[in-house]
């Protein structure tokens, strides 16, 4: 079951990486970051690592994002690539 | 003509990653082949000895503060870099976010989260040996009191509550106290940096005061952080 | 588990391919922690053990994942935040200067 | 142990203190005695070794060609130093002093490593004094440097050749690196092909510093030769190519300058040639034709920079002067022809008459025929503008006097080798078995000199009139124009695009990889 | 060796405490920074006096368990280098910095700590890590003057040694992955069995991680693009120790983890050497094309350490000898020319060959000094450069590359090109009246000190190979280093 569910979030992962890079829409893009950062934290906890799954949720899913969408919304918000 | 030139490279470029990929499959699979239960003794001793070692439960933040805490100095020391550049690259102006200004809702709640979340820190930085967290995660959340502040209020707000420039100062402190901190060792007759070696006495594992200095480094680096992360996002916020 | 060594290689590349494809300096950046994302990920999985627990020892376990990945990996990911954030800063400040976030308009430096 | 070299070194250290302008003067002056008193001294056989870093170097050793050299260069140094110690500033005396000091301690070096260096200080110190004089001379400046330090890194790497071959440093014949060691003496002493710097720089630089030039530049390079590639006999025809093309050149020259430059060419095929024949006799036949070289060019040299002190252009009109005007100039003038053409009793004939009598190929001793004839054909142009040619130039300055002291040194020097040639054998125990003036030699001296006399009146039209230069090649501008034009489309393949960058870096990688794993 | 540590910490705990005084006792913060940078001194001269034999300082007490600090000869010669470099550079950055000087102070502090870490950590990580200190701060330095071309020449930095930094970790986790340690004596061992491919791979992401920071040929674009309108005594700092540091990272993992036999059987020894080549020629023809003087002395480095590189991969230990021999000679030669165009850039603001028109007559100790630079650099004697540079093709010749000897020469040809091309137009008169203003002595006096040292490396190199003479015997044979390392 767990296997199914690892493989699972994988796919997810590598869809939504996939899905970042080739939207055309930045803030498309931008948002999805955290969701990027939210399966890598399942999976981090999947694999046994907290204290790493608690830095990533904080940093990558949340700091990060938040950094990339103040430079959107100081740069070009809404318009697209 | 440059049509189909872009193509071209473009395809060119796509052949260039997937080579690349080909080669780091072919590696990781000779890696993985190789048998992956080779010995790690390095690991097999902290798992082994860490506990009584160092006195933390929490191996990662045994390894972060005592064992390989010199990569812990680097690090703190690149989050400093990070926030002087930063502060350095942005000059003291004033300027909104977003433009929108939140309902009342949205601040009572934050007023009514922040003891919570501040509260939150400081249980990750205080519990930082014994369970996942430690200083950096905790000082992350620190922040975020900071970062609220500015989200839902504005950058003055958040700067008349905290100052800009007592953050650096705790920035400041929280580094030279976690080197101070590490000089410890050296003034007791040991190395820089040592904890567990030292005689601090590691206390019993899985209370709150053990593993020698580590709470106090953890403290340190949490202030640290917290005051770092903070200045970074006011930085970014105040960029025009 | 093999699947997972697969996804860290697409993500690497993936990553890869978007710091040299792509022309907006945010895409650039966002390859960039693409990257590194996957380097986090390969670290975990380079001291994961099957059956394993976290390295948390409030009691003895049989198999205990590898706690110095864990630390490198925190480090790797705070030392990734921060250089992140330095080069947000700078896009921000060459949006500022150039009007563009396209890379081949900022292209003063020539030569 | 002092030796001339360091002398001259230390002088221009000393020449850094702030003195006042006397005194300095004082000093240079007794630098250059100094400097001739301790080379008249030396003792062949005499020798000095240190210990450099990795290598045992030898950067003193004297034996009797090297002290030959060593003496009229340390004379030729205290005749210009007096020449101009009144028109030159000390910050030109400095870099000359320099010059001097390395061309000196490159006659008296061991080996390989203490020559190279020396070799490049003379190249460094005078490329210096010609950027650092006037504006004009930016260009010319840059082109010889290039020139020079071209030639010497082919020494470089003929040493290193040689080093690695033999191990060893030491200053004997060369086995191995032999045509980069012919490339760079061919630089230094202008032989045909490498020669376009030298009528550019000597006509372009002032006239004080083209006489130090003159002085030392090819004569070292002379030197070097009879060193370390002394006796391959082909080189002979080429130093015989060398003069002939040497004395084609001058004649079509409009500037007097240039006609000198290029008759330095013709000279230095003499000494090539004495050089090739490889005998004892050979040797000292160039040796002494060095000497003898070194002592009439220069004063032509110095001649024309009267003209040029004096009336501010060397045109061929302007050296009409020297008769109006200049007395003792005159006579210098008209010795310092004698000499060159190799009339018998003047000092030239002395050495020519020994490397035609150590020649035995009929070939070279007619081209030698050739050479004098040519040589006094195109002094003769010279002398006709000097002495025979109406003109009514007059002083725009008068020269002081310590010029005319620097000029009349050489003067009886040559004077005095001319009536006595035995004096510079005995001067240095080199025995060359030989009868100056048995009636063979003489009517062979003599014959060249009339003949071209003859030729002279017959077609003097010809030969005085102002040719237009014919259009100009030079192969190394081009290959200049190669490397800038490659410089440029590379240089624009560099736009500023971020990601062609990362792309190069990532085809990089991927060969780094293939290239690794293949 | 409990000294070695402190070369880590004061650099810091300056830092640190400049960034405190820069907010409350702004009076004290000049004299905390030049104090700090002559007690720096000091340390690093006791610290290389004792560097013979080398002795392990274990961070910690964990021994091998945790990191270990090591200074063997080669890490002695960086110190040398930044004892040489740093002083004269806060000297003369208090004089030239125009804008506030506080941040600046305090990078330059953070980035000696970063580069001494690099140089004294024997573990893999640490390296990683103390590597993005000194790039980090480096950029923040680069960046200093806020300008245009400033920012986006730093951006392409930060991006194109980040993209280097990505491929140096994720060698590091494999080498992890592989042996199960990080400690460099340890991985050698556990290298010993590890099949040939595996090896080979991982040695070239090494190689391509540094190579980028480094600057060889098709990854060198970023480093002119940086220097040009960064502040002038940083770029001294730069050419002379941050990308200096990236080639000692290099050496010492590949010397000390993969063994010079492996490097022979691999083929990368003749590679490097070969892209070395490669490397200087089309430095050098880029060079003779720019105007901007930053451009041409960036360009004259990717070509300087191109012949560093091919020193020392010729894998003889006359090559180790030679090449660091010129890492050094190249860090005060080239401070020595970027300190003077900093001078004329301070006095004239200028930046392009063609403002230098003349200053040779107006500045004539400086322009001697730049005179002395550059024919240093070029390689033509009785200057260091030649020293090295002698060195150098005689360890090619005797390895066996007589091509790379050979063009090491024509390289020589090529640079002097350029470098005489300023000269020349330095010594040309001008007419146009210039607005000078006035260079100090704190700025002169470092300019001078490092002109002087081109001189006095040149005459006497005995002085510094007395040092470097002592590095191959660590980095050869790597056993020494080992036992060393495992065994203290």
């Amino acid at each position: 079951m767990i296997d199914i569910i690892f493989h699972l979030l994988f796919l997810f992962l590598i869809i939504t990486a996939f899905f970042m890079v080739f939207t055309k829409d930045l803030s498309n893009s931008v948002i999805t970051l955290p969701l990027f950062g939210a399966i890598l934290v399942i999976i981090f906890v999947i694999l046994q690592a907290p204290g790493v799954a608690l830095a990533a949720a904080i940093m990558t899913a949340g700091l990060t994002t938040a950094f990339f969408v103040i430079t959107i919304n100081k740069t070009e918000y809404g318009r697209n690539e | 003509m440059s049509r189909l030139n872009e193509r071209f490279t473009k395809l060119y470029k796509i052949g260039l990653v997937i080579t690349f990929a080909y080669f780091l499959l072919v590696l990781f699979y000779d890696i993985h082949n190789l048998g992956t239960d080779r010995k790690r003794y390095l690991s097999e001793h902290y798992i082994s000895q860490g506990v009584q070692e160092t006195g933390a439960t929490n191996l990662v933040a045994s390894v972060l503060y005592d064992y390989r805490a010199f990569d812990t100095l680097g690090e703190a020391t690149m989050i400093l870099t990070a926030a002087t550049v930063l502060a350095f690259l942005v000059p003291i102006t004033k300027a909104t976010m977003f433009g929108t200004p939140f309902k009342s809702i949205v601040n009572q709640t934050v007023k009514l989260i922040i003891p919570y979340i501040a509260v939150l820190g400081a249980y990750l930085i205080l519990f930082g040996h014994i369970s996942p967290g430690g200083g950096f995660v905790g000082g992350v959340v620190l922040s975020i009191i900071a970062i609220l502040l500015t989200l839902t209020y504005s950058v003055e707000f958040s700067e008349y509550i905290f100052k800009p420039d007592q953050k650096k100062f705790i920035e400041d402190i929280g580094a030279i106290g976690f080197v101070l901190l590490g000089l410890l060792g050296i003034f007791t007759g040991s190395n820089f940096l040592s904890n567990g070696q030292a005689n601090f006495g590691t206390g019993n594992a899985g209370e709150v005061f053990s593993a020698g200095l580590m709470p106090f480094i953890n403290l340190m680096i949490g202030l640290k952080v917290s005051a770092g992360l903070a200045i970074i996002f006011n930085s970014l916020i105040k960029e025009k | 588990m093999e699947i997972a060594y697969v996804a860290v290689i697409i993500l690497f590349c993936l990553g890869m391919y978007t710091i040299i494809t792509k022309k907006n300096l945010i895409k650039i950046v966002i390859g960039i922690t693409i990257v590194e994302s996957s380097l986090i990920l390969l670290l975990m999985l380079v001291g994961y053990k099957p059956g394993g627990t976290a390295p948390i020892l409030d009691k003895r376990y049989e198999i205990v994942v590898d706690p110095i990945t864990q630390a490198l990996a925190l480090t790797t990911i705070v030392i990734g935040g921060s250089v992140t954030a330095v080069m947000l800063a700078m896009v921000i400040k060459l949006h500022k200067r150039y009007r563009t976030l396209n890379i081949d308009e900022i292209r003063k430096l020539r030569g | 142990m002092i030796t001339p070299g360091i002398l001259y070194l230390t002088g221009a250290l000393l020449l850094f203190l702030p003195f006042q302008d006397k005194i300095k003067y004082i000093i240079s002056f007794l630098i250059a005695t100094g400097a001739l008193i301790v080379t008249f001294y030396l003792i062949p056989g005499d020798r000095m070794q240190m210990e450099f870093f990795t290598l045992t170097l030898t950067p003193f050793s004297v034996d009797s060609i090297s002290k030959l050299t060593g003496l009229i260069f340390a004379f030729g140094g205290l005749a210009t130093v007096i020449y101009m110690i009144k028109i030159c500033s000390p910050a030109k005396l400095r870099l000359i002093f320099v010059f001097i000091g390395s061309a000196l301690t490159v006659v008296f070096s061991g080996d390989l490593f203490t020559l190279y260096v020396f070799w490049e200080l003379m190249t460094i110190s005078s490329s210096f004094l010609i950027i650092m004089t006037i504006d004009l001379t930016k260009k010319t400046g840059y082109y010889y440097f290039l020139m020079h330090v071209a030639g010497s890194l082919s020494l470089l790497w003929g040493i290193f050749l040689q080093y690695s071959a033999t191990g060893s440093l030491s200053l004997h014949a060369i086995e191995a690196g032999v045509p980069f060691f012919l490339m760079a003496i061919a630089v230094k002493l202008a032989f045909v092909g490498f020669h376009t710097w030298m009528p550019w720089v000597y006509s372009k630089a002032p006239f004080y510093v083209a006489v130090v030039l003159s002085i030392y530049t090819t004569k070292v390079g002379v030197y070097v030769m009879a060193r370390v590639v002394s006796g391959i006999h082909i080189l002979a025809y080429a130093g015989l190519i060398s003069a002939l093309f040497g004395i084609v050149m001058a004649l079509r020259q409009n500037e007097v300058r240039k006609l000198l430059s290029y008759s330095i060419i013709t000279q230095v095929g003499y000494m090539i040639i004495g050089i090739s024949i490889g005998t004892a006799a050979g040797i000292s036949g160039a040796i002494f034709h060095l000497v003898n070289h070194i002592l009439y060019k220069t004063v032509l040299f110095m001649a024309v920079g009267f003209v040029i002190y004096t009336t501010g252009k060397d045109d061929f009109k302007n050296l009409g002067i020297i008769r109006r005007k200049l007395p003792l100039t005159s006579i210098a003038t008209l010795v310092a022809f004698m000499g060159i053409s190799g009339v018998p009793f003047f000092n030239g004939y002395m050495s020519k008459t020994i490397i035609k009598d150590a020649l035995h190929e009929p070939i070279l001793k007619l081209g030698l025929d050739l050479m004098s004839f040519g040589t006094s054909l195109m002094f003769l142009k010279f002398i006709y503008y000097a002495f025979f040619n109406k003109s009514n130039i007059n002083f725009a300055k008068k020269p002081p006097f310590s010029m005319q002291i620097g000029m009349g040194f050489l003067t009886v020097m040559m004077l005095l080798i001319g009536i006595h040639p035995y004096l510079l054998e005995n001067l240095t125990n080199i025995h060359v078995d030989i009868h100056y003036f048995d009636i063979k030699h003489v009517v062979s001296g003599f014959q060249p000199f009339l003949w071209s006399i003859a030729v002279f009146i017959s077609f003097k039209k010809f030969l005085v009139k102002s040719y237009v230069n014919l259009p100009y090649f030079d192969i190394y501008r081009k290959m200049a124009k190669i490397f800038v034009t490659t410089g440029y489309k590379l240089s624009n393949y560099h736009d500023g695009n971020l990601n062609k960058y990362l792309l190069w870096a990532t085809n990089a990688l991927l060969i780094l990889l293939l290239l690794l794993m293949f | 060796m409990e000294l070695a540590v402190w070369v880590i910490i004061l650099p810091l705990l300056t830092a640190f405490s400049l960034g405190i005084s820069k907010l409350y006792f702004k009076k004290i913060f000049f004299k905390l920074v030049i104090g700090s940078a002559i007690l720096y001194l000091y340390l690093l001269i006791l610290v290389i006096t004792t560097s013979y034999p080398p002795k392990v300082y274990s961070i910690g007490q964990w021994g091998l368990l945790g990191i270990n600090l090591m200074v063997d000869p080669l890490s002695a010669l960086f110190l040398l280098i930044i004892a040489l470099l740093f002083l004269p550079f806060i000297i003369f950055s208090m004089k030239y910095t125009k804008c506030i000087k506080h941040d600046y102070f305090i990078f330059s502090y953070l980035m000696v700590a970063g580069i001494s870490g690099m140089v004294l950590t024997t573990d893999l990580f640490n390296l990683y890590v103390f590597m993005e200190v000194s790039s980090l701060s480096s950029c923040a330095l680069s960046l200093y003057k806020k300008t245009d071309r400033g920012i986006e020449g730093t951006f392409k930095y930060l991006i194109m040694s980040t993209f280097g930094s990505f491929f140096i970790l994720l060698a590091t986790i494999l080498t992890y992955y592989l042996t199960g340690t990080l400690n460099m004596a340890e991985i050698s061992l556990a290298f010993e069995d590890t099949p040939f491919t595996i090896k080979s791979t991982i040695m070239a992401f090494f190689v391509f991680g540094y190579a980028i920071k480094i600057g060889l040929l098709p990854m060198h674009a970023w480093l002119p693009d940086a220097y040009e309108d960064s502040p002038i005594p940083y770029n001294v700092l730069s050419s002379g120790l941050v990308m200096k540091s990236a080639v000692y990272a290099l050496i010492r993992g590949l010397y000390i983890m993969f063994g010079i036999d492996f490097l022979d059987e691999s083929g990368l020894l003749t590679i490097v050497v070969f892209w070395g080549v490669i490397t200087f020629i089309t430095a050098h023809c880029l060079a003779f094309q720019q105007s901007n003087l930053n451009r041409l002395l960036a360009y004259s480095t990717i070509a300087q350490i191109a012949y560093i590189m091919i020193g020392l991969f010729v894998g003889t230990e006359a090559g180790l000898i030679a090449g660091s021999f010129h890492i050094l000679n190249h860090a005060i030669m080239k401070g020595t020319l970027f300190f003077v165009v900093g001078i004329f850039n301070y006095s004239l603001a200028a930046v392009e060959i063609e403002d230098i028109k003349g200053l040779g007559y107006k500045f004539p100790i400086l322009s001697f000094t730049f005179v002395v630079g550059s024919l240093a650099i070029v390689g033509l004697p009785p200057f260091n450069g030649f020293m090295s540079k002698w060195l150098i093709v005689e360890a090619a010749l005797e390895a066996g590359f007589t091509y790379a000897a050979f063009f090491i020469l024509v390289g020589t040809f090529l640079s002097l090109t350029y470098y005489l091309k300023v000269i020349v137009t330095l010594y040309t008169k001008n007419e146009k009246p210039l607005l000078i203003e006035e260079a100090g002595l704190s700025l002169k006096l470092p300019t001078i000190f490092l002109g002087s040292l081109c001189i006095v490396f040149g005459i006497v190199p005995s002085l510094p190979l007395h040092l470097i003479t002592k590095i191959p015997t660590f980095l050869l044979d790597n056993g020494d280093y080992i036992r060393i390392l495992i065994g203290g």
